[in-house]
């Protein structure tokens, strides 16, 4: 038998797979597909203080090998996560973690501290990386000095998993990943979308109501990869990586790069059940190269 | 139903005109509780622009061999590739996905409208109504004579009448200005799917008049089962899901 | 008949469709397959004052819609260039670009400086945005000062057409934009390749010698749009555009997104003959829009 | 001749064997001029991990007929792909490209040596060679004897010799470990194409022997024709692109 549990803080997952905000809705949309107990962890979508429209439709965009969105975190604010999701999703038997968004910093403590009493939510992904909302998202997560200040504040307030979702979009994200880890971040992920933009020629407009989005799926896998091993060479506390994970070997190769765990984002559209394809794939992959501890894998890369 | 995702196998493609395809898939173990109005997310694999599902409304089901029918318009990438897959190959297909149509009462009136590619989900509407009420009426609407398919089918599910804008078959316009619009009152549900444009026009004369009325709305879609939140109309109630809380809305609850 | 003429600076293109540098050899190795006259321009491979043999094999990975490249600008070199390279090519009828690159200051200057003198090279393209080479390179293009510095010293020795080509790696490409038009630039051309990486899972080794490359292909262009657009909203000089461009409907969004003329990359090697396709292509779009001159297109999209 | 991109029609696709297709295509207005040890690149559009053309060695042309042959090894999804095209559809094709093999002077003995898919281009070569020499010998390796395919073809060409791993066809063991070796000095030229391992130890007997040695390298390609610069081998005079430089070296320009 092969041992795939991993540890992120206090975190215990059965097994590296999670999935990712905004693609996995509250858990509950997959059960007529999956098992979600299966899973190592899911993180429901951004949650934000009131409730929130998102932009207006359209908010996608096909890319080649991706896609655009901007769906703006629409959701009905954190009491209505508090008081009509979390009750029915509370009982699932793995890791649920709350997406955090905000406009300013105190909308990202106010939602924290409200979460830190939920007793089955272990942590909490603060989204400093959206790129879909005008004020605040994005831009706390690229410079040094607002992230660290959110993440600070955010420490101050929630004393559980505090995993930091770091953005793409700068030109050194080891600063970053470096400023959080000093803030507190007991984790970091990575990466959220990259700002991307669609134009339609014969309409001669944009396609997204927004004019840019965030892109994701397999065409940003690569820069994702990169970015998860520069950043495991910086910081010391465990990374969460995704960007374009299709399959299991995409997952291996997040591991090998320094990922401790992976989310699974757009390729649940493609494939509702692909978690649990990709998990069973690690364990083949693991038994087929003779790996007992799934540990072995991470950061694994051979140079 | 609960949605499954299944690799279907293609038993029959059969080109009706050079836009339009009828695939019929076999679905073992077939579960008949399909609602008309449904859809499934088909694969479309087959460059870099097709990454995503490609959704169509289930055109009609038979239980007794299995199968589920789609009708398609052949309009990008995605559809050419899926219209050209051979008899035999299989494919994934994510279903039944959406909230299916409201069925009349016992002998209600009613007119099914389907203008273009919106004219699959009322092949499978109609015989859902039959066994309900006799006085079925189906409206469709095409640019050209050329362009209508499956009449024989739908004439055999109720009264049919035909508009084209070019006069080639049936009264000539758009199917709002067909003359069964005079009596409209006449109508205790109105159902509609087809471009928005004509929707829209359709939902306006339900409205004035005061008739039921359910349209069916073809979004861009990413995920189909409610997880993105990309393919949403405003209704009154706020942005909501047209893959998981449609494809099918009343117009009253919607900002039309 | 449609007017495709745009004009860079004193560069007139008879049309905007140029092949990019690296991915065009030095023209000649299309002769077989395209007449290079037609051509707005293209812009022959990096060079530097020194010979370079570039990284070691393997130099390529594919990727999702794309692929990574790791050449490290092989090159023979200026002297090479003028003596060698220069008489066979310099009697295309079309622009021939030289995209130049360096470690110093010094270096780019020196070589500007030599290719001055000749008659049939109108202009450079300085690559201030090269991922895969140790100094110099990216680190020029990605913080403004330093970007600053060499294109002020290189406009100081060079005084025909001078095109910047700017780095994607970078959280605003805007500052980096408006700071080479103040030093100078008489356009840019963005974007290069973004920074990726790819891991080979069996083997668990990097794919690439350099382990790190740069990304390009159709799997970019949402960035690239992105980029170009915020890009001229931010300058006042002509932009040319880049990323992902596989056909005539991805350049006319350039176009439209702000572009005076418009590069084609790693498209050249799936179809060598994709530049006189996109000519064509482009030309068709106009007649069937009815557009009697192609800058009516250029910065055209309508909000 | 010149290079050129043309959309061939695939008349005949035949399963060697579980792994390995001979593909023959069309070429109207054939050209006779490639020449052996040349390649072509071919399009293998399929999904979005198959984004650039794979190479592969011309395996044959028949001029008669017009048409170009190609042995193709199933070993991911290019090839699978490519292998899977069914007799009738056309797909993209750049070639004739990179220089092919050096031929040998009149009634030279020489020794064409491949392992896996690397026989391909060995049977253009054989052909090519008859017309100047009687002898030639053929070795060819494999894992087993169920891997070895058209060796009725290759004994044709010259005197066959075989090695397999497992020892179920020919002598047992590497190519490398043949008896043919122990009078190698007799060859006057030897050619070689296959896994990197393969051809090194080839070309290490070659050159302690001080044997004329050319090798067919099969290094990863972006565009196949000399601009990208991605396919490159060391040499003595520096990086050479293995497409338009080779990828036929002879092994004292090579650094091994
Ligand atoms: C719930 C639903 C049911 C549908 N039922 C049917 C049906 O029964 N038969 C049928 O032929 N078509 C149906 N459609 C439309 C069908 O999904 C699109 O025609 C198809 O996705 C186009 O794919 P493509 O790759 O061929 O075209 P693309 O090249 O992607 O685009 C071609 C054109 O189609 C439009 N389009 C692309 N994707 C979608 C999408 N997801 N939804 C709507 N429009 C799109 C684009 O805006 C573009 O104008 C339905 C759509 C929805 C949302
Ligand atoms: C000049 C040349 C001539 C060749 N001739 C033949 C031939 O006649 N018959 C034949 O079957 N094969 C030949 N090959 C190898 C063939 O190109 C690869 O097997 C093919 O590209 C793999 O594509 P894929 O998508 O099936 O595999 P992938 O999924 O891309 O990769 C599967 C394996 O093949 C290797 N590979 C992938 N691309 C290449 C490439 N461009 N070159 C070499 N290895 C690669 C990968 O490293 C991997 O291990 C030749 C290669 C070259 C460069
Ligand atoms: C439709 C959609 C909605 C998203 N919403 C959120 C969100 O609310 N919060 C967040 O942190 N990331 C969000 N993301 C980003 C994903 O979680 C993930 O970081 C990104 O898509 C890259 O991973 P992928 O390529 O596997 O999809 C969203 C992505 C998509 C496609
Ligand atoms: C193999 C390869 C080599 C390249 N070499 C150079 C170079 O020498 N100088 C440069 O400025 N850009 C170079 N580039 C970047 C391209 O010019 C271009 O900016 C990038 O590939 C994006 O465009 P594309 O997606 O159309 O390829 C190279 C790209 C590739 C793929
Ligand atoms: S398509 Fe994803 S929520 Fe409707
Ligand atoms: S494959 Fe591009 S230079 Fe050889």
């Amino acid at each position: 038998m092969v041992d795939l549990a991993v540890k992120i803080d206090k975190l215990n997952l059965k097994n590296p797979v999670m999935t990712a905000s905004g693609t996995c809705g509250f858990g509950e949309e997959f059960s007529d597909f999956i098992d979600l107990n299966r899973l190592g962890g899911f993180i429901v979508k951004g949650t934000t203080l009131n409730p929130r429209q998102g932009n207006p439709y359209p908010r996608m965009a096909e890319t080649a090998s991706g896609m655009l969105n901007a769906v703006g975190l629409q959701n009905g604010g954190v009491e209505h996560f508090i008081h009509d999701i979390y009750p029915r999703i509370c009982d699932y038997k793995t890791n649920i973690l709350v997406n955090v968004s905000g406009s300013t910093v105190e909308d990202y403590v106010r939602v924290a501290e409200k979460l830190n009493d939920l007793e089955h939510i272990p942590g909490i992904e603060l989204n400093i990386s959206c790129p879909n909302v005008k004020e605040g998202g994005m831009a706390f997560g690229t410079s040094c000095t607002s992230a660290e200040t959110v993440v600070n504040a955010v420490r101050k307030a929630y004393n559980k998993t505090l995993v930091v979702k770091l953005s793409p979009n700068v030109t050194d994200i080891t600063e970053i990943a470096r400023a959080v880890e000093a803030a507190g971040a007991d984790s970091v992920s990575l990466i959220n979308t990259l700002l991307g933009m669609a134009i339609n020629a014969e309409k001669r407009r944009p396609v997204l109501s927004t004019v840019t989005g965030g892109l994701s799926g397999p065409c940003v896998k690569a820069i994702a990869l990169r970015m998860v091993w520069q950043v495991s060479k910086a910081v010391k506390i465990p990374i969460i990586g995704l960007g374009g994970i299709m399959n299991a070997s995409d997952a291996i190769e997040f591991l090998l790069a320094g990922a401790t765990a992976i989310q699974v984002g757009t390729a649940n559209f493609i494939d509702p059940q692909i978690t649990i394809k990709i998990i069973d794939g690690i364990e083949d992959y693991m038994i087929r190269h003779n790996i007992k501890d799934i540990r072995e894998l991470i950061g694994g890369l051979q140079m | 139903m609960r949605k499954t995702i299944k690799d279907l196998v293609l038993l029959r493609n059969i080109r009706l005109n050079p836009d339009n395809h009828l695939l019929i898939f076999k679905v073992p173990g077939f579960d008949s509780d399909i609602k008309p109005g449904q859809f499934a997310n088909i694969e479309a694999k087959y460059s870099t622009s097709t990454f995503l599902r490609r959704p169509f409304s289930i055109h009609n089901i038979d239980p007794e061999n299995e199968t589920i029918h789609f009708l398609i318009k052949r309009v990008g990438e995605g559809t050419r590739h899926i219209t050209d897959l051979k008899e035999g190959e299989s494919v994934s297909v994510v279903f039944p996905l959406g909230h299916g149509f409201t069925l009349p009462e016992r002998d209600e009136k009613v007119l099914l409208i389907g203008g273009g590619c919106g004219v699959a989900p009322l092949m499978m509407l109609a015989r859902a109504i039959r066994p309900y009420s006799e006085d079925i009426h189906i409206l469709l609407g095409a640019r050209s004579a050329k362009d209508l398919v499956e009449l024989d089918e739908y004439s055999q599910m109720g009264e049919l009448h035909i508009t084209t804008e070019d006069g080639t078959a049936g009264e000539k316009g758009f199917v709002t200005q067909h003359s069964i619009f005079k009596n409209v009152s006449e109508f205790n549900r109105i159902y509609t799917c087809g471009p928005e444009p004509m929707m829209k026009a359709v939902a306006g004369i339900a409205m004035k008049n005061n008739i039921w009325c359910e349209v069916s709305l073809e979004n861009m879609m990413a995920c189909g089962f409610g997880v993105c939140l990309c393919c949403v109309t405003e209704t009154k109630e706020g942005n909501k899901s047209v893959c998981t809380h449609g494809p099918v809305f009343n117009v009253n609850d919607l900002k039309w």
